[in-house]
């Protein structure tokens, strides 16, 4: 079979599989109690609810423990380079609007070597959802310190504590204008599930922080367990400054859906662009003849 | 006026405004006029303003070269007298701004005044001093004002009210001439017959490569902008969404190599463009769509280095960066078109090779052929063939694998949508399934598969006959080549056959792989092997030393120029009295890393 | 001369130079009219009236019109590549906390290419004055849309117009959590110098936008100076919330100090840090004996 | 037992724990006992849990290499068995844990059960199983317990209370054997006289190139992580503020070189270290390095690739990305350490020559020798010489330019706060004083200028002995490589001329540019010249055919591993013996790019 032009067109039917008919039969690598584990589960769930076709799922990854994300799962997958998750989803999105792209990586993978996309991936609200394993370290490499540790963390590459104050990746996106925010929580899987089928649902770019431990390098169980609570329940997802005033705060993690808006997505506005400029019968004579003497 | 073709080189200060409208205006009228056309200009280091030059050669039939001595230089101001005086030739012509300069000219040179500042004040049209300019070239050069006319409309008719003055600035500028220069037209080139029938384009290297580009089927671009590349992603900004495509600018090279793998990933033919600095950033990516067996391509408008450089200037000197520039052995092609024409037809095969090979495709242009205007025959469409991508059968009952080995390495491909065909593109070394896997057999079968690919794509250089050759086959004396210098080789070697000094000529399309038995056949029984490139070390010439362990003579010139194809005659000639005087002996140096320094000859 | 282990030990003494004294006496590369112009007049008077002797001052820019900067002034100066400016002035600043480092450039160069460097810059709180003229293109590549583009504009490489909405340098900066944070405006050169004038001075990392049309690919001029005004006097620059809410704000452009903060800068840290571990007569020697056997 | 060297290697699943430290304590307190240790060892694809063995060579002298038999294994669980007991020599031993496995061993090889799971339920410390075999080792090789004691104390004393556990369990191991396994020692190696008062060093090559980089005066670090170089930030990251440095771990590998070029551009002597990803990432900036001329230098821990590629494994793939990745000619230096004790040594060449001709040094260490722990002498402080980078006089009375040509292509240089020394480091083509100009003078002295440094660098060589030679200087077969890759060569050269077979090694540690003249002398009259190195292609066998036009026999390893001794001996004995049958024609095949598959003895 060969391809012509173009990508052939695909239809998709809602499938009916369970969560478990998502794996890929090829067992995560990750070390017992990683948080990863539990974002996997609430993953695999969240696609089965969602009735998602296999074959209609692009996971994009870059590199590190929560990057290996992708081939644990039965789905078109992309385990690229460090830090260009991001845009090779985009690429995938805009040649292939069709499909449901998601992208997972880790905070060192998103924050650190990946910050340059991040901006630039809310300001044009590609259809992505993005979910950030964050353990608040490099857990591939082996314990370094990442852009999300907290300030004064001890590990062999910052033996005396660091002295950088960490990012805060949620009101960062707020005010580049992301669409949809939240976080959640690995240990919350139920909570979790329904936060990555909102993300994935959502039309337009979606930033999902994953407070996840890594049991190895840097355990944060009883940390996280200790300051993750949910919203209040007046928060309004649609009140900008409600949600970066929660992102703020530092003392408490707050879990749930931080901000959410409905805008045009890159999609949107470059199909609607593209019908107005197609012409009918044109094509490289046409474009040529321009070039004629 | 005796020679057949003609070259004009305008000159002034950029800011003054209009001295590459004025080139190319002309440019194009006399290609509607039914002449041939080759363009050459600087571009000021400055960002406005600044000195910049404009030459053209124009002729009755194709013209493959800059020139080198002009026949007429117009001269805006003192300072393009001073720079470009020298290089007229004994007969030739100036013409000169009289409200800016008064020149005191040699014997044999005719000069003719213009008072450019004046006409332009008398129409009320401060910047029509361009357009003066090219109605008095017009004249000059006993053209047709309605074609002129017609040309001012066609490039310059956005605005009706500014049209008009343009329209009346050629006419004075027309007319200036006709009352007050009293020789007949000095320069009267005469069109073929029947030459304006033809289907002729003018247009650059980067718009050639632009429309072969989507002739190629591109339907995905993504790009980052850099001089001498962003037209190519301008081009495409306008063209791929008339045609169901997709351009975007991205927030740098990396993400704009990124987006292209994603797309190539999910079945688009996809491209970015770059030049020598931005090559250089998407080297981890180049490896990582080696890795993943990607089909995309990635052209590099090469500009002079190293670091920023001159990124006005042409180098040949990303050859190496594109054959050896990612991290351990990572397969792929580089491929490389000669003209502005070939930018068409070869970046076609750009795309054909990345599908068929699923390899990333490596495209060397550079900055002389990619802003260089031309007339060129018109694409022939009907030679354009896609060569599809190889996809996996869902029907074919097996379960899938990614990476299966395969006789020719070429695995089937699935894409997202397909049931049954999930897989992941993997970066770490993996099984035919795409899981990580570092086991002897499946690394020994994958270094092998990945390289196999790309050592049987050689089998394209004839089926595809990606190589130009001409000149005389039993010549003693030969060239052997890559990329744009071709053209001042054509003329130079014209010039030396017709001196009854025969040279044969061989340029290579695809510098990687190398075709050995077509390269080795050429060049057995030579006596003298010129390597001419513009480049420092001699990248090519130290290539073809390298696998073929013959001395070479390697012409080099960095400064950031073209080669004049006087130079390149010249060294035929040297080489040929030296061949001549040391009649048996091969004549050669061997191009030595001890001696990085360029050869004197190649040092302009 | 030849140098020591160490650079070394400078004392600077306060200059007394008339700011035309710090001008290289390289003629400007720009357009006429060029907002640069604007930039560089407040910048050389700023520096002559911080009396900052040419030898300790380092000045950094990346690629971009703007970014040819360093070559006019007086002082030491880098050239450095797309996107890398802050890096590398970083590596000065670490290197040679005695100096006064200055990173300028344009839009293009800090917001796209460069944007993966400046929330780290930020985090880190290096003492850098970061000047960045936006003018809301590329200037140098002859007319690109850059991060700050509005939506829509239409240029040869957006012919049918841009989809992406652009970024908001200040809303991103102040809620990475810059300790300095300000807009000028090149045609506003008196304000425009005393912003440059405390940029350098805060202590930490500042950044200063300031709005510098270009004349030749997208005169802002009129539109700039029909939205630009200055912050109201009710807004206090240690109020972070309004800082944001001033910084949201599209429509007017707010000029003036948005928010600053006295914060403990990477240097401070480090160097407290350093103080605390370094032993005397710690060497070599010392080191090795640890892996003697 | 009659070798006087023992190859013991310890197998399991690292989620089981300890098989690392097991090890590195064994190693230690071999090496406390005065004998001389070389490790190697794998890490696992996993995170954790995952397949891992390590391995230990020991002798009385410096050993060489990894080895190629087993004298031990010892196997924690029945993978370990299955994987590795082939490898175990006939006469060797297997020491394995009777409650996981129960092995049925053919003849000659002595087994014996070491009841882990239950001795560590004994003394209820289910993690202590890894020291329980050390204390089985110490008593099986005959070595004291006192010595154990003291290491274990030593190296995993931090917790009093996990010390304790830890000793029990060494103690358990001990007395295990003691009443139950009656053969004596079955290895018992002696210590030569007075060993154990010899300065010497347990170390890795990681650890040596940090301890050398802070001898080398580097006072300034950024780097990001990446496997297998990140240990040299961390070394870094603990002791340069000790020493009044900096160490910073940056975004990403553009912001570390970025960093480091700023540090470097203020004075400090300065260092970032990467692997082949984060390698390619750094191209663009290395060229800006070498065009503004400043001197920094990038450690290349090179790992299996292409791409993300295999990051726990050996390759020796990054040589020609080191010397040829930048856009155009961008001349820099590469230099490349030959062992553990070499990368002190070496890192100190680096930085002198960076600083001596200010230029980047780009220094390629490997996988192999980064991770290995090994015992080498104390470093000779004595033989540490600091080449200072030549600074501009203020007083000298001339306005400063920071581009001055010179003979030798240095310039002197200024440094931020020195008055007048006012420049700006220009990425752009610039003349003397560093103002941007692409004049062809500028150009083709600044071009030059570039190129004659990196040039004049080749006399380092010998002034430095930046080179290896040993083995029979008369010998018709020849070695000629670098790297890590010496290590197996000595043993495998030693093994081949007691056996009466000649053979003459160099290896070069000046990667480019290349010296010619020692090279060509020393493979002049050679009737073959083996290249062994562990990358596909024959990177460095290539750039000799290149360079030298001789054929060599490019001996090549791609899986990950590096060569063992065996490989590299029966090379040279199939060499000698082809020699022979046809006595007088050179034995060689020549690389080339068409046959681009790996020769079938490389593909183990
Ligand atoms: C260009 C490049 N630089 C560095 C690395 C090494 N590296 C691999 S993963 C990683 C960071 C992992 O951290 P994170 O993204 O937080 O993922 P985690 O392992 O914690 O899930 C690094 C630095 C690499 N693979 N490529
Ligand atoms: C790696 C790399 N990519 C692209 C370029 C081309 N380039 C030079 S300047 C520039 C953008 C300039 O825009 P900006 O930073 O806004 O500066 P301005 O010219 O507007 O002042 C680009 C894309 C380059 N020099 N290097
Ligand atoms: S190292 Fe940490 S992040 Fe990685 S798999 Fe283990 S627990 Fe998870
Ligand atoms: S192009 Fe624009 S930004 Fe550049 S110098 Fe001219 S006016 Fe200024
Ligand atoms: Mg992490
Ligand atoms: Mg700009």
């Amino acid at each position: 079979m060969v391809m012509t032009l173009e990508p052939p067109k695909f239809k998709f039917e809602p499938a009916t599989l369970a969560p478990n008919e998502y794996k890929s039969g090829l067992p995560p690598v990750w070390c017992p109690g990683c948080g990863d584990y539990g974002v996997l589960a609430s993953f695999l769930r969240a696609i089965s609810e969602l009735r998602i076709p296999r074959e209609q799922l692009a996971i994009v990854s870059g590199i590190g423990c929560s990057s290996r994300f992708p081939a644990f799962v039965e789905a078109y997958g992309f385990h690229g380079t460090h830090g260009r998750a991001l845009p090779i989803a985009a690429g995938i999105k805009m040649a292939r609007p069709d499909l449901v792209v998601v992208t997972v990586g880790g905070d060192g993978d998103a924050f650190s070597i990946g910050m340059g996309h991040i901006p630039h991936a809310i300001r044009r609200n590609m259809d992505i959802a993005y979910i950030v394993m964050d353990n608040e370290i490099y857990g591939l490499t082996k314990g370094q310190p990442s852009p999300t540790s907290p300030v004064g963390i001890e590990k062999k590459a910052s033996p005396y504590g660091t002295v950088e104050r960490p990012i805060n990746p949620l009101q960062l996106a707020i005010s580049c204008g992301a669409t949809w925010v939240a976080r959640g929580f690995s240990s919350k899987p139920k909570e979790l599930g329904e936060l990555i089928k909102a993300a994935i649902q959502h039309k337009g770019f979606s930033l999902l922080q994953v407070l996840s431990p890594c049991v190895t390098f840097y355990d944060t169980y009883d940390h996280f367990k200790s300051i993750a609570k949910p919203l209040p329940a007046e928060h309004n997802p649609h009140d900008r400054l409600s949600a970066l005033k929660y992102a703020m705060e530092e003392e408490t993690q707050y879990l749930g859906l931080f901000y959410q808006e409905e805008s045009a997505t890159f999609d949107d506005g470059y199909a609607a662009m593209r019908a107005r400029v197609t012409k009918p019968d044109y094509g490289v004579r046409e474009i040529m003849e321009k070039y004629m003497r | 006026m005796s020679s057949n073709t003609l070259t004009v080189r305008v000159g002034g200060d950029s800011a003054a405004g209009g001295i590459v409208t004025t080139g190319e205006v002309f440019a194009r009228i006399a290609a509607y006029a039914g002449l041939e056309v080759y363009t050459t200009r600087t571009i000021p280091a400055e960002i406005k303003g600044g000195h910049v030059m404009f030459q053209m050669r124009i002729a009755p039939t194709q013209v493959w070269s800059q020139g080198d001595e002009l026949d007429m230089l117009v001269a805006f101001d003192q300072e393009s007298i001073d720079r470009y005086f020298a290089m007229v030739r004994s007969g030739g012509i100036l013409v000169y701004n009289s409200n800016d300069s008064k020149p005191s000219m040699p014997d044999g040179i005719t000069q003719y005044a213009l008072p450019l500042n004046e006409l332009a004040k008398g129409i009320n049209f401060q910047r029509g001093r361009n357009i003066i300019t090219i109605g008095a070239l017009v004249k000059l050069f006993g053209l047709s004002f309605e074609t002129a006319t017609d040309v001012v409309e066609r490039q310059l008719g956005r605005k009706k009210e500014l049209l008009d003055q343009n329209l009346l600035a050629l006419k004075t500028g027309y007319e200036y001439v006709e009352q007050n220069i009293t020789q007949t037209a000095p320069y009267h080139l005469q069109a073929r017959a029947g030459a304006t029938k033809e289907e002729r384009l003018v247009l650059s290297g980067n718009q050639a490569l632009s429309v072969g580009a989507i002739a190629a089927g591109c339907r995905f671009f993504a790009g980052y902008p850099i001089t001498p590349a962003s037209d190519i992603m301008e081009f495409l900004a306008a063209e791929l969404p008339r045609v169901g495509g997709t351009m975007i600018q991205a927030e740098d090279e990396m993400a704009a190599l990124a987006m292209v793998l994603g797309a190539a990933y999910g079945g688009a033919r996809a491209m970015t463009s770059t030049s020598g600095p931005g090559l250089a950033l998407m080297q981890e990516l180049i490896g990582h769509a080696a890795m993943t067996e990607l089909p995309v391509v990635i052209v590099d408008v090469q500009r002079a280095g190293p670091s920023t450089g001159m990124p006005t200037k042409v180098t040949q000197g990303d050859l190496r960066m594109s054959v050896f520039g990612t991290n351990d052995d990572a397969p792929h092609i580089v491929l490389a078109p000669v003209s502005v024409e070939d930018n068409f037809y070869q970046i076609i095969h750009a795309f054909n090779l990345a599908e068929k090979y699923q390899v990333p495709v490596i495209f060397l242009s550079d900055q002389d052929m990619s802003v260089r205007m031309q007339t060129i025959p018109a694409f022939d469409l009907s030679r354009v063939k896609l060569e599809p991508r190889l996809l996996w059968d869902p029907d074919g009952g097996e379960k899938y694998q990614r990476y299966k080995d395969t006789p020719n390495g070429v695995s089937p491909m699935s894409l997202p949508g397909m049931k049954g065909g999930q897989y992941v593109a993997e970066g770490l070394e993996h099984n035919a399934e795409g899981e990580p896997n570092y086991d002897l057999e499946w690394r020994t079968t994958n270094m092998e598969k990945r390289a196999r690919k790309v050592r049987l794509a050689v089998q394209e250089v004839e089926a595809l006959k990606l190589y130009e050759r001409f000149g005389d086959p039993d010549a003693e004396i030969c060239i052997l080549g890559w990329g744009s210098t071709i053209g001042p080789v054509m003329e130079a070697v014209e010039r030396a056959q017709a001196e009854g000094i025969k040279v044969a000529v061989l340029y290579i399309k695809m510098i990687y792989p190398l075709h050995h038995a077509l390269i080795e056949e050429f060049i057995a029984k030579r006596k003298a092997i010129i390597v001419p490139e513009l480049n420092y070390v001699g990248q090519l010439a130290r290539m073809i030393q390298a696998e073929f362990w013959r001395e070479v003579i390697s012409l080099r010139k960095f400064g950031g120029t073209p080669f004049k194809t006087r130079e390149v005659y010249d060294e035929i000639m040297r080489v040929h009295a030296e061949l001549k005087k040391s009649a048996k002996k091969p004549v050669a140096k061997k191009v030595t890393a001890k001696k990085g320094a360029p050869q004197k000859k190649a040092r302009r």
